[in-house]
C-alpha cells in the first residue's frame, strides 16, 4: 500500500511524460488521472484509519527502509497530494507560457512528490534521511527548468545547501545511532538516558540545523530567497508551500519521536533553537518587507512562516505541536496560492515588481480576489485560517515556554504578523485602487484561463472556510498531536 | 701443509713475474699475459678459498726464512681469498670489457705499460688481501698507488694527467701520513706483524699507558687509508681520477683498488688495533659522522653533475661513505653489511662505468644528459645494465645493492643514540639515489625521438657486452641468493677476528 | 589447492607483459587479442587462487633465515586481489578503445599488464619483505605507464612519481628494517608488537615514519603532489592505477602495516595514532578544496581521489575492527565509482575534445550515457543513498563515532565537509553537462559524438556495479568481516 | 717548560723529523708549482724515513752487516728499522719518478707547471668531448 503510494508518482513521472503517444493535452490527462488516483488512495488509506506499516528494504543490518503511516505523516501526505493535484491542474495552463522541455518538468514533479511522500512516511530516521536526501536532488531541475543563469545558480544554490543540511543530519544520525534502541519513530524517544548526553544533544542540535536548511532556518536560509523566484511558478509554489515542509517533517520527527520532548525541555538546544526561530521569524517578514520583486517578497514571507511552525515545534508542548500542524496547513494552502498568483501576474499581465501592480487587480479581478483571502489568512486576521494556527501557538508559547521567551515568541509573531501585513496589503490595495495619476490607462480586463483561476480559488476558500470552522481541523490536529505526546 | 696453501704465495709472484715479462712483450702478448695471470689468479683463488672453507681453518704461512716476531707472512682465512677472489674477478671483468675502449684511448706504443700496470695493480690488491705484516701493507700501497695512478695517466688526456697529478698528491699525502702511523706504532710497540702487534697493544692499553700516542697512531693510519680510498673530507679527487680514464681503468679503480685499501683497513682494525680499542679510541664515532656526511654530500654533487661519468664517480664517494658508517657502527652485522657493500659496490660500480662509456660512445661520444637521452635504444645492453646497475644503486629488493642497505639498517637498531642518524642516512641517500640514477635510467630510455636524432643505432661488440652482463648478473646473485654469501662471512669473521 | 598456484596468477602478467615488449605485433588485432587472453587469464587465475587457495604459506625464496620471500593467501588478500582482478579487465576493455590513436602502444601494454601482475604480487605477499619489494616494483612497472605520452610534461610528471614513490619506500623501508628486527614482519591480523618491550618511542616513530612511507602511494598530504601530477597519462592509466591499482596499494600496504604487523593495539591511543590520523583529516579537507578550484576535468577528479584516499586511511587510523571494515568496504566501492568517473572524463576527453569543466555546457545532449554513468558517479562519490558511496561513510562514521574520541569525530566532521565540496565539485560538472545555461551553450564542433561501446560498456558496468553495491552491501559487508576477523 | 725543552733535545731526531715533514707537508700543499710539489714530497718523505731509522738506532753499535764475523746480537743496531727505510727510500724514489714523468707530460701538454692555471684551462675545457 504504502509502497504503491511512492511507486505510483514515481512511475508516472519516468512513463507518462516521455512514453505517451498523443499530444500535450492526452499526455496531460494521463498524468491528471494517476494523479487523481494517488489522491484517492492516500484518502482512503488516511481515512481508514488502520495503522499501515512495510518493510521496504534492508541495506545492512544498521541501514534499513520502512515506511509507516501514522498521524503526522498522514497530514503531509494528504496536504502533498492535494497540493500536487492543484499545481498539476494550474500548471498545465501556466507551462504553455514557459520556454523549455516541459516533460522533464513534469518527470521531476511527479519523482519528487514520491521522494516527498516516501520522507513523510518513512518509518525509521535512515529512511527518512535517504528519501530527504533524494526528494532534493530531484526537486532541483524543477528550480532550474528556465535555464537562465540564475535559474541555474538558484538551482545549484539549493542543491547545496541542501546536501550541506543533510551531512549535518548524517552526522547527528551515526551519532544517535550509537545512542538510542532504535532508530525508529516511537512517540516519546528512543533515546539511551544518560549515554553521552552532551554529545548526543550537540548531534540533535546539529540535524535540527540540518533540516532547518530545508525549512529555511536562520544561519542557512540563504537558498530560498535565490532558488524560489527564478523558479517557474507552481514549482515555486510547491517548493515554498510544501518541499521546505520536508525540513519540517525531519525537525518533528527527531524532537519528538527520536530525542524527545521531555529530554529537550529547558535544554540549551531548545534554548537555541528558540531563539533562532524567532530571529528567523522577525528577519524573513523585515526582508520580505523591504523586498520590491513580489516572487522575492514570498519566499522571504516563507523563511518567516515557516520558522512560525519551528517555534511550535520548539515549544514542545501538545499546543505548540498541534499550532504547527494547523500553521503548516495554513501556509501551505495561502503560499501556494499566493504563488500560484504571481505565476498568473507574471504570464498573464508581465508584472513582477510590486511597484507596477498598480491597477493590474482592475484587469485580473479573480485572482485578486483571492489574494485578498490568502493574505489575509498569511497575515492571520481572524476569522481566516492563519489566525487559527498563529493563535495556538502564540498561546502554547504563553504557557509552555520558561521566563522571558513566554512573552518575547508572542511578541515576536505579532510583530511579524504586523509586517506581514506591511508587505501584502499595500500590492492589493495599488492593484485595487491606482489612485488618480495612473499615467496610462491600466487597460482593459484580461481573460483569466480556469485551469488557472480553479485551484486558486479552491485555495482562498479553504483559508477562508477553515477559518471560519476552524474545529474541523483542530479537532483533527488535536488527535494527531496528542498521540504524539 | 697442503700444496693448495701455497697457492696465494703462487698468485703474487706470479703476477710479479707477469708484471716483468709484459716488460719484453708487445701489447697483444702482454693483453694475452694478462688475460692468462687474471684466469689463473682466479683459479688459484677460489681454489684457496674452497680449501679453506672445506676445513674451515685459517693459517700463517711464512715469506722467507725469518719466523715471527721479524720474518715476513701471509696470513688468511676465508675472507682473504673471498675478497681476492672478488677483486680479480672484477678486474678480468673491468679489462674485458674496457679492452677496445683502452686500445683507443692509449697509444699503440703504451699499450704494454698499461697491462703491466694491471699485473701490478692486481700483485698490489692479493698483497693487501693476505699480508699480516703491516709494513708490507705500506709497501703494497705505495705500489699500488703508483699502479693505479699509471692506470689512470696513461690516457693521451690532458684532463686525465691533471687528474693524475692530483689523485697521486692526495695519495701520497694518505700512504705518508699512514707510513707515520706504522712507524708510531713501530716504535711503541716494535711489532710488525698483526698478531704480536695485536696482543702489545691490548696489553699497552691494559697498562694505561702510551694511550695517546696509540690513539694517534691508530688516527693517522685510519686517515691515510681514509684519504686513499676516498672518505668524504678527502674525496676531491675521486670525480675527476674516475670519470676522466678510460673506463678499464675507471672501473679498476674505483670498484677495486679503494676496496683494497678498505679491506686492509679492517683487517688493522680487528687485527690490529682491535675492535674495542678501536671503538675506544674515538676514531670509531669520527667514521661513523664522515660516513653518513659522505653519503649524503656525494650523492648531493652528484646530483648536479654534469657528465654521466662524473656523476657515476660521486655516486661512489656516497657508496664508500655507506662503508665508513659500517666501520663506524662496529658491530658484526654491521661488518657483514660492510662485506656487502663492498661486494655489491665492487659488482656494481665497474658495469656502471662499463655501461655508461658503451651509452656515451653511441650518443656520439658526449658525456652530458641531453645527448644521453635514449642511449638506452641504441645500444639495449648497455642500457640494461645500467639500469641494473642504477636499481642495485638505489636498493630495489633482488638486486645486490639492497642487501647492504638491509644489513646496515637491521645492524643499527640497537646502537643507542647511533640508530637514527643511520636509519635517517639511509633514507636520505636512498631518495638522493632515486634522484640521480633513476633519473638518468629514465633519460637514457626515452623512445627515441625525444633524444638527440643524429646517431643511428650501433651493433655493440660482444666483448664489450659479456663482462657487463657477467656483472649484472653476478650482481643479481648477490641480490636473490644473500644467504651463501651471509654465511661465509661470518665464517669468515670468526676465523679473522680471533 | 596449494598454495604455489598463487606464484601464477602473479608471474604470468609479469613475465608475460615484459616479455611481450620485444614480440612485435602484426596488427592491433593481434596485439589485442594477445593481451586480452593474457589479462583474462591472469583474472581466471587469480579467482582460482582466490576461491579455492588456502592459507598456507609458499617460501618462493629465502633472503636469510627469517627474511624469506613468500605469498600467502588470507582475507585481505582475497578482497585486494578479487579488486584488482575484476577492475583490470575492465579498464583492458576501455584501454582498447581508448588507445587505438596512442603512440608507444608496445610499451604500455608490455607494463600495463605487468603492472597487474606487481599489484596481485602485493595483495599475496605474506610477509613485509615480500609486499616492500612488490611495492618498489609497482614503482618501476607504472612509470613507463605514467609517461605514457612522452611529452615533457608527462615525463616531468613521471620523473615526480618515481621520487615522491621512492622517497615513501625509503620510509617504509625504515618499518620494514624494524619489523624483521621485532620478528613482526609475517601478516597476521592483530599484529605481532601489541606487547613490545624495546623503546616505545622507537616503536611509535618508526610506525609514523613507515606510515607516511606507504602513504605516499596513497597520497597523504604532503606527500600528495605527484598525483594530481601523474593526471597527464592516458585515462586508461589514470582511471585504473591512480584511481585504484597503485594508490589503493599504497593505502592496502598502510591496512598490513597498521593491522597486520604492527597490529592495532600497539598505537592506538599514542600519539603516533594522532599524527597520521590528523594528517589523513587535513587531507580529506585539503583534497577535496583542491579539487573545487581545478578546471582541469582530470586532475579535478585526481584531487577528489587524494581526499577520498585518505577517508580510507582515516578509517585505517581510528584501528579498530570495524574502522578496517569500513576502510576496506571504502577501498572497494571508491574503486568502483572514481575509476568509472575517471572512464567518463576520458571519454569526454576523447570523444568530446573537451577536457576542462567550462567547457562542458550541454554535453550531455550529445553524450548520454557517459554522463549518465558520470551522474551515477557523482552520487555515489557524494554518498547520496542509496549509492554505495554512501554505505561506506556511513560505516566510517559509525567506527568514528564509536571511539568517542574527539579526534575521530573532528575527522567524521571533516569527512562529511569533504563530501559537501565533493558534491559542488562533482555536480557542477553534472548541472553544466545536462542542463546548459541559455547564455552558456557553445557552439559543438560535429565530430563530438557519443564515446564508442568497448568505452560505454565498461562504464556501463561499472555503474551497474555502483548501484547494486549499494542496494545489495550487506553480502559484500559480511564478506569483508569475515575476511578481517581471521 | 724546561722538561718539554729537556725532552725535545734529548730526541732531537724526531723534533728534526717533524720539521722535514712539515716543511716537505708544506711544499706540497701550498706550492704552486708541480716541480717543487715533487721536490716537497721528497723532503716529506725524508722526514719520515729520519724518524723511521733513529727509531732502530741504539748508541755505540754498529751498522748490522757482518765483516769481521761478529754475530751477536747486542753488537749491532736493530736491522728491521734499516731494512724498513731502505724499502721506503725505493718506494719514495719511484713514486717521486712518476711524479715527474707526469710533470714532464703536463708540461708538454699545457706549457706550464703552474697548478692554478691548469685546473683554469681544465674548467675551460669542460664538459666537452672526452
Amino acid at each position: 500500500m504504502l509502497v504503491g503510494i511512492i511507486l505510483l508518482p514515481l512511475l508516472t513521472g519516468l512513463l507518462i511524460p516521455h512514453f505517451i503517444p498523443g499530444g500535450r493535452r492526452r499526455r496531460f490527462c494521463f498524468l491528471m488521472a494517476s494523479q487523481i488516483v494517488e489522491v484517492c488512495v492516500v484518502t482512503a488509506a488516511v481515512l481508514s484509519g488502520r495503522d499501515y506499516t512495510s518493510d521496504i528494504w534492508r541495506l545492512t543490518e544498521s541501514l534499513t527502509i520502512a515506511l509507516n503511516l501514522d498521524g503526522v505523516a498522514a497530514v503531509f501526505c494528504l496536504l502533498t497530494v492535494i497540493s500536487w493535484l492543484l499545481t498539476l491542474l494550474y500548471s498545465y495552463e501556466y507551462m504553455q507560457h514557459e520556454h523549455g522541455h516541459e516533460a522533464n518538468f513534469y518527470t521531476f514533479l511527479f519523482i519528487s512528490e514520491g521522494m516527498l511522500l516516501g520522507t513523510a512516511l518513512s518509518a525509521d530516521f535512515v529512511s527518512m534521511y535517504v528519501f530527504y536526501e533524494l526528494t532534493s536532488l530531484c526537486s532541483m531541475p524543477l528550480v532550474l527548468y528556465e535555464r537562465t543563469r540564475k535559474a541555474i545558480t538558484g538551482a545549484v544554490k539549493y542543491l547545496y545547501y541542501s546536501i550541506g543540511g543533510a551531512f549535518f543530519v548524517l552526522f547527528g544520525l551515526a551519532v544517535l545511532y550509537d545512542n538510542t534502541f532504535t532508530l525508529d519513530f516511537l512517540p516519546g524517544g528512543t533515546l539511551i538516558p544518560g549515554h553521552h548526553t552532551q554529545l548526543v544533544l550537540a548531534s540533535i542540535f546539529c540535524i535540527i540545523l540540518g533540516f532547518g536548511t530545508k525549512a529555511g532556518m536562520f544561519p542557512m536560509h540563504n537558498w530560498l530567497p535565490t532558488a524560489h523566484p527564478v523558479a517557474p511558478a507552481p514549482a515555486s509554489a510547491l517548493l515554498s508551500g510544501i518541499i521546505t515542509k520536508a525540513g519540517v517533517i525531519g525537525i518533528l520527527r527527531v524532537i519528538y519521536f527520536i530525542a524527545g520532548a521531555n529530554r529537550l525541555r529547558g535544554t540549551w538546544v531548545q534554548t537555541a533553537c528558540l531563539s533562532l526561530a524567532l530571529f528567523t521569524v522577525f528577519m524573513g517578514s523585515m526582508m520580505a518587507f523591504t523586498e520590491k520583486n513580489f516572487k522575492k517578497r514570498l519566499a522571504y514571507s516563507s523563511i518567516s512562516q515557516i520558522s512560525y511552525v519551528l517555534t511550535g515545534l520548539f515549544v514542545l508542548s501538545q499546543e505548540g505541536l498541534m499550532g504547527s500542524l494547523l500553521q503548516i496547513t495554513f501556509h501551505a494552502a495561502a503560499k501556494i496560492a499566493l504563488f500560484y498568483i504571481a505565476g498568473i501576474l507574471i504570464c498573464l499581465a508581465g508584472v513582477r515588481s510590486v511597484e507596477r501592480f498598480r491597477g493590474v487587480g482592475r484587469r485580473l479581478p479573480v485572482t485578486f480576489g483571492c489574494f485578498v483571502f490568502a493574505a489575509l489568512s498569511l497575515v492571520g486576521i481572524p476569522p481566516f485560517g492563519g489566525f487559527v494556527s498563529k493563535w495556538y501557538i502564540s498561546l502554547a508559547a504563553l504557557d509552555g515556554l520558561p521566563g522571558a521567551f513566554a512573552y518575547l515568541a508572542p511578541a515576536v509573531l505579532l510583530l511579524s504578523a504586523l509586517l506581514t501585513a506591511g508587505y501584502l496589503f499595500p500590492p492589493i490595495i495599488r492593484g485595487f485602487f491606482p489612485g488618480a495619476d495612473l499615467p496610462e490607462s491600466p487597460g482593459d480586463r484580461l481573460r483569466e484561463p480556469w485551469q488557472l483561476t480553479v485551484p486558486l480559488i479552491l485555495l482562498a476558500a479553504v483559508c477562508g472556510l477553515l477559518g471560519l470552522f476552524p474545529d474541523l481541523l483542530t479537532s483533527v490536529m488535536q488527535r494527531i498531536a496528542g498521540a504524539v505526546l | 701443509m697442503s700444496f693448495v696453501q701455497n697457492f696465494p704465495f703462487f698468485s703474487v709472484i706470479l703476477s710479479l713475474l707477469c708484471a716483468v715479462t709484459s716488460f719484453f712483450l708487445d701489447a697483444r702478448w702482454a693483453k694475452r699475459l694478462t688475460l692468462f695471470l687474471l684466469c689463473t689468479s682466479i683459479g688459484l683463488q677460489g681454489s684457496v678459498l674452497s680449501f679453506c672453507y672445506r676445513n674451515h681453518m685459517s693459517y700463517e704461512y711464512l715469506m722467507g726464512h725469518f719466523a715471527a716476531p721479524w720474518g715476513n707472512e701471509i696470513a688468511l682465512g676465508i675472507l682473504e681469498p673471498l675478497f681476492a677472489l672478488l677483486f680479480a674477478t672484477v678486474m678480468l671483468c673491468c679489462v674485458l670489457g674496457g679492452i677496445k675502449r683502452m686500445e683507443r684511448d692509449v697509444f699503440p706504443g703504451k699499450q704494454s705499460y698499461y697491462w703491466i700496470m694491471v699485473d701490478l695493480a692486481h700483485v698490489s690488491l692479493l698483497a693487501l688481501c693476505y699480508t699480516n705484516d703491516i709494513f708490507t701493507g705500506y709497501v703494497f700501497i705505495e705500489i699500488c698507488t703508483i699502479a693505479s695512478c699509471a692506470l689512470l695517466s696513461i690516457r693521451e688526456n690532458g684532463r686525465a694527467l691533471i687528474a693524475a697529478v692530483r689523485y697521486m698528491v692526495f695519495a701520497l699525502i694518505g700512504s705518508g701520513l699512514f707510513l707515520i702511523g706504522v712507524i708510531f706504532t713501530y716504535s711503541i710497540t716494535g711489532q710488525l706483524l698483526f698478531p704480536q702487534l695485536y696482543e702489545t697493544i691490548a696489553s699497552l692499553w691494559e697498562a694505561g699507558t702510551y694511550r695517546f700516542s696509540m690513539t694517534i697512531a691508530i688516527g693517522l693510519m685510519v686517515v691515510g687509508l681514509a684519504i686513499k680510498s676516498g672518505m668524504f673530507p678527502f674525496h676531491f679527487w675521486m670525480p675527476d681520477t674516475y670519470g676522466r680514464a678510460t673506463p678499464a681503468s675507471s672501473g679498476i679503480l674505483s670498484g677495486v683498488i679503494s676496496k683494497g685499501y678498505i679491506f686492509l683497513l679492517i683487517k688493522i682494525i680487528y687485527r690490529v688495533v682491535g675492535i674495542e680499542i678501536f671503538a675506544a679510541s674515538g676514531v670509531q664515532t669520527l667514521l661513523l659522522l664522515f660516513g653518513i656526511a659522505g653519503m649524503v654530500a656525494g650523492s648531493v654533487s652528484a646530483i648536479f653533475a654534469k657528465r654521466l661519468t662524473t656523476m657515476v664517480a660521486f655516486s661512489s664517494v656516497a657508496q664508500i661513505g655507506y662503508i665508513y658508517m659500517g666501520l663506524g657502527m662496529g658491530t658484526q652485522a654491521a661488518l657483514i653489511a660492510v662485506f656487502f657493500q663492498i661486494f655489491s659496490h665492487a659488482l656494481t660500480k665497474p658495469m656502471l662505468f662499463l655501461s655508461a662509456s658503451q651509452l656515451a660512445n653511441v650518443s656520439g661520444g658526449r658525456q652530458d644528459f641531453r645527448s644521453l637521452c635514449g642511449a638506452g635504444h641504441r645500444h639495449p645492453v648497455a642500457g640494461f645494465t645500467f639500469t641494473v646497475g642504477a636499481l642495485s644503486m638505489v636498493g630495489i629488493p633482488l638486486f645486490a645493492g639492497f642487501i647492504p642497505k638491509l644489513y646496515f639498517a637491521t645492524s643499527a637498531f640497537g646502537l643507542g643514540w647511533k640508530t637514527w642518524p643511520v636509519l635517517l642516512a639511509l633514507a636520505v641517500s636512498t631518495v638522493l639515489n632515486v634522484m640521480y640514477f633513476l633519473y638518468t635510467t629514465i633519460l637514457i630510455w626515452l623512445p627515441r625521438e625525444e633524444g638527440a636524432r643524429n646517431h643511428n643505432r650501433v651493433m655493440p661488440q660482444v666483448e664489450t657486452i659479456v663482462p657487463a652482463a657477467l656483472l649484472a648478473g653476478f650482481n643479481l646473485m648477490v641480490g636473490i641468493h644473500s644467504s651463501a654469501l651471509t654465511a661465509l662471512f661470518t665464517q669468515g669473521i670468526d676465523l679473522f677476528c680471533q | 589447492m596449494s598454495s604455489w598456484f598463487l606464484l601464477l596468477p602473479v608471474f604470468l602478467p609479469l613475465v608475460g607483459g615484459l616479455l611481450s615488449y620485444f614480440i612485435v605485433f602484426p596488427s592491433d588485432g593481434s596485439r589485442r587479442w594477445f593481451y586480452g587472453i593474457l589479462t583474462v587469464a591472469t583474472t581466471a587465475l587469480a579467482w582460482m587462487a582466490i576461491l579455492r587457495c588456502g592459507s598456507d604459506t609458499f617460501i618462493l625464496l629465502r633472503f636469510t633465515d627469517k627474511l624469506t620471500l613468500s605469498f600467502r593467501m588470507d582475507g585481505a588478500a582475497r578482497l585486494f586481489a578479487g579488486l584488482s582482478a575484476t577492475l583490470w579487465p575492465v579498464t583492458m576493455v576501455y584501454a582498447w578503445d581508448y588507445m587505438r590513436h596512442e603512440k608507444h602502444l608496445r610499451m604500455f601494454w608490455a607494463f600495463f599488464t605487468a603492472s597487474f601482475g606487481v599489484t596481485l604480487g602485493i595483495a599475496f605477499s605474506a610477509n613485509m619483505m615480500t609486499m616492500y619489494l612488490f611495492y618498489e616494483l609497482l614503482t618501476l612497472a607504472t612509470l613507463p605507464l605514467v609517461m605514457q605520452p612522452m611529452t615533457s610534461k608527462a615525463i616531468q610528471a613521471g620523473i615526480k612519481y618515481v621520487i615522491y614513490s621512492m622517497s615513501g619506500a625509503a620510509l617504509a623501508f625504515i618499518g620494514l628494517v624494524f619489523v624483521i628486527v621485532t620478528d613482526a614482519q609475517d601478516f597476521v591480523i592483530g599484529g605481532h608488537l601489541a606487547g613490545y618491550a624495546g623503546s616505545r618511542t622507537t616503536l611509535l616513530s618508526v610506525f609514523a615514519l613507515s606510515f607516511l612511507g606507504f602513504g605516499v602511494k596513497a597520497a597523504i598530504w604532503p606527500l600528495h603532489a605527484w598525483l594530481p601530477a601523474a593526471a597527464v597519462a592516458p585515462t586508461p592509466v589514470t582511471a585504473l592505477l591512480h584511481a585504484v591499482a597503485v594508490v589503493k596499494a599504497g593505502a592496502f600496504a598502510c591496512i598490513r602495516l597498521t593491522y597486520y604487523a604492527f597490529g592495532p593495539e600497539a598505537v592506538a591511543g599514542s600519539w603516533a595514532q594522532e599524527l597520521v590520523m590528523t594528517l589523513a583529516i587535513f587531507t580529506i579537507v585539503y583534497g577535496s578544496s583542491m579539487s573545487l578550484k581545478q578546471q582541469h576535468f582530470k586532475r579535478r577528479l585526481a584531487y577528489s581521489t587524494v581526499s577520498n584516499l585518505s577517508y580510507i586511511l582515516f578509517a585505517v587510523s581510528i584501528m579498530t575492527t570495524e574502522a578496517l571494515t569500513a576502510s576496506f568496504l571504502h577501498l572497494i566501492y571508491h574503486s568502483v565509482v572514481k575509476i568509472m568517473a575517471f572512464f567518463a572524463a576520458g571519454a569526454v576527453l576523447h570523444y568530446g575534445e573537451r577536457e576542462y569543466v567550462d567547457e562542458l555546457e550541454g554535453l550531455g545532449k550529445y553524450m548520454p550515457v557517459t554522463f549518465a554513468c558520470f551522474t551515477v558517479a557523482s552520487c555515489a562519490l557524494t554518498g547520496i543513498p542509496p549509492f554505495n558511496g554512501f554505505i561506506s561513510k556511513w560505516y566510517i562514521a559509525l567506527a568514528a563515532v564509536h571511539t568517542y574520541h574527539p579526534l575521530p569525530l573532528l575527522g567524521f566532521a571533516a569527512l562529511l565537509l569533504s563530501a559537501l565540496f565533493t558534491a559542488i565539485y562533482m555536480f557542477q560538472v553534472v548541472v553544466r553537462a545536462w542542463f546548459p545555461s541559455k547564455e552558456g551553450i557553445l557552439p559543438l564542433p560535429g565530430t563530438v559524438r557519443e564515446a564508442g561501446a568497448l568505452m560505454l560498456v565498461p562504464m556501463i558496468v561499472l555503474a551497474a556495479a555502483c548501484l547494486v553495491m549499494g542496494l545489495f552491501p550487506q553480502s559484500l559487508l559480511d564478506l569483508i568481516r569475515e575476511a578481517v576477523s581471521v | 717548560m724546561e722538561q718539554l725543552f729537556g725532552n725535545l733535545l734529548y730526541n732531537y731526531e724526531e723534533v728534526v723529523a717533524v720539521i722535514l715533514f712539515s716543511i716537505g707537508f708544506c711544499i706540497l700543499l701550498f706550492s704552486r708549482n708541480l716541480i717543487k710539489k715533487v721536490v716537497g714530497l721528497d723532503i716529506m718523505d725524508t722526514g719520515v724515513f729520519l724518524l723511521l731509522a733513529s727509531r732502530g738506532y741504539i748508541a755505540g753499535r754498529h751498522v748490522p752487516i757482518i765483516v769481521d764475523g761478529i754475530t751477536t746480537a747486542e753488537y749491532y743496531i736493530n736491522p728491521i728499522p734499516a731494512g724498513l727505510v731502505l724499502t721506503g727510500i725505493v718506494v719514495s724514489v719511484s713514486v717521486s719518478a712518476l711524479m715527474l714523468s707526469l710533470t714532464v707530460r703536463i708540461y708538454r701538454t699545457y706549457h706550464t707547471l703552474d697548478v692554478d692555471s691548469l685546473y683554469m684551462m681544465m674548467s675551460v675545457s669542460k664538459g666537452g668531448k672526452q
